[in-house]
């Protein structure tokens, strides 16, 4: 199940759909807004979205993930719009019968979505706004996943 | 055509997209790049930028030489930076 | 923060001890007895402990995860006594600045605590019962952390 | 000397553990086990499966050869199945 969505989100109502389906091991992640980087505070973020490539982008990795690694359940969340330091802006869950599979698409998922879905965060610091840069970090991230997407 | 701007280049272009129809001979997104660039002094600018630029054609990342149709939908962007 | 229990609990309340301390990401495991392997259907479990040894052993995980991969936040839970397909036995959160640190200390955790760990599996089938077997596949994934611990 | 039982070995047993005050030339886990073997029938059938006992003094795993002294607390179990 993927959801795109403006308004904040309840991990504990969403983690309840996991409990199903013999899954043995269920593993989550959660994507916070940090209120400081090394340098700078940061007042809140502001998360563009194109929304009807995110759709299908957020589709995609679901279905490559539950292919791979035969998953009973798959929820990816992702938040646009204004998000404050503290908030959740992403929130994905794997479920498979062994802990191996859920930890490994669940990470896949993360590192598919910062490179491959369409949205872009914008800083508010000191009362500007500055988009983020593409982490180097994260395209590095990706490499290791070449063999399945 | 159908054109989407987002994050810098929607903000440097003020609009969030526009609906085009172009030339025949514009027929894959390399020459549709030249030919919007052309479109106003503020267009120029950003098109200059091309190389810090990604392109969707129909939600799917594509390269320059890409083939484009008359009822495409196509965005241009900044890398991604979500998750 | 380290519990041994009996009883159930609500990985809801325990995510939102989660939300702080300038995290960006939130990793978390979940273990839920599975109602079935590829054989036999499972009543329930019984789960034995040495617990004076548990909480040693939880502690020093704990420890070192924390020191490791510098998180933010470390919960572990591990719940003995009987427990019926579909409920939880194991809850593992871990919180980072980055994601890598949150995934890579979630995952060692439970590697460590499935052989490291004092408990044993009693399980139900069929109305008799039987001790899980060590599972050498467990052995193996421990053997990557090795430079750790 | 606390001694402590788990699982199929508790069950064999059927004790969950013992306080005992083996002779002084009892200094480490092997000469425990044997001297333990010798305590009655079931221990003698438990012991002779040492190979797949796993042994703690003090909480932590040990090899035969560990010494151990008079206020140990000295556990037997086979290898753990949680998580």
């Amino acid at each position: 199940m993927i959801k795109i969505q403006k308004k904040n989100f309840n991990f504990s109502e969403e983690n309840k759909k996991l409990l199903k389906n013999n899954s043995g091991a269920i593993v989550t992640f959660i994507g916070v807004v940090r209120g400081k980087t090394k340098t700078k505070k940061i007042q809140s973020i502001n998360i563009e979205c194109y929304l009807k490539m995110a759709e299908k982008k957020l589709e995609e990795v679901e279905m490559i993930a539950n292919k791979k690694w035969k998953l009973n359940n798959c929820i990816i969340i992702h938040r646009y719009g204004k998000i404050k330091p503290g908030e959740k802006i992403v929130y994905i869950a794997t479920s498979a019968e062994h802990r191996k599979n859920a930890f490994k698409s669940c990470e896949f998922i993360i590192d598919y979505l910062k490179t491959k879905a369409p949205f872009w965060k914008l800083e508010k610091i000191n009362s500007k706004e500055m988009y983020v840069r593409l982490k180097k970090k994260d395209e590095k991230n990706l490499k290791k996943w070449e063999n399945i997407i | 055509m159908k054109i989407l701007y987002f994050a810098w280049i929607r903000r440097s272009l003020e609009i969030s997209g526009e609906t085009i129809n172009p030339p025949k001979n514009i027929k894959n997104v390399k020459s549709l790049v030249n030919w919007l660039g052309l479109k106003s002094k503020k267009h120029k600018e950003v098109f200059l930028k091309i190389k810090s630029i990604r392109i969707a054609v129909n939600h799917e990342v594509v390269s320059l030489n890409n083939k484009i149709k008359q009822n495409d939908e196509i965005a241009f962007f900044p890398p991604f930076t979500g998750g």
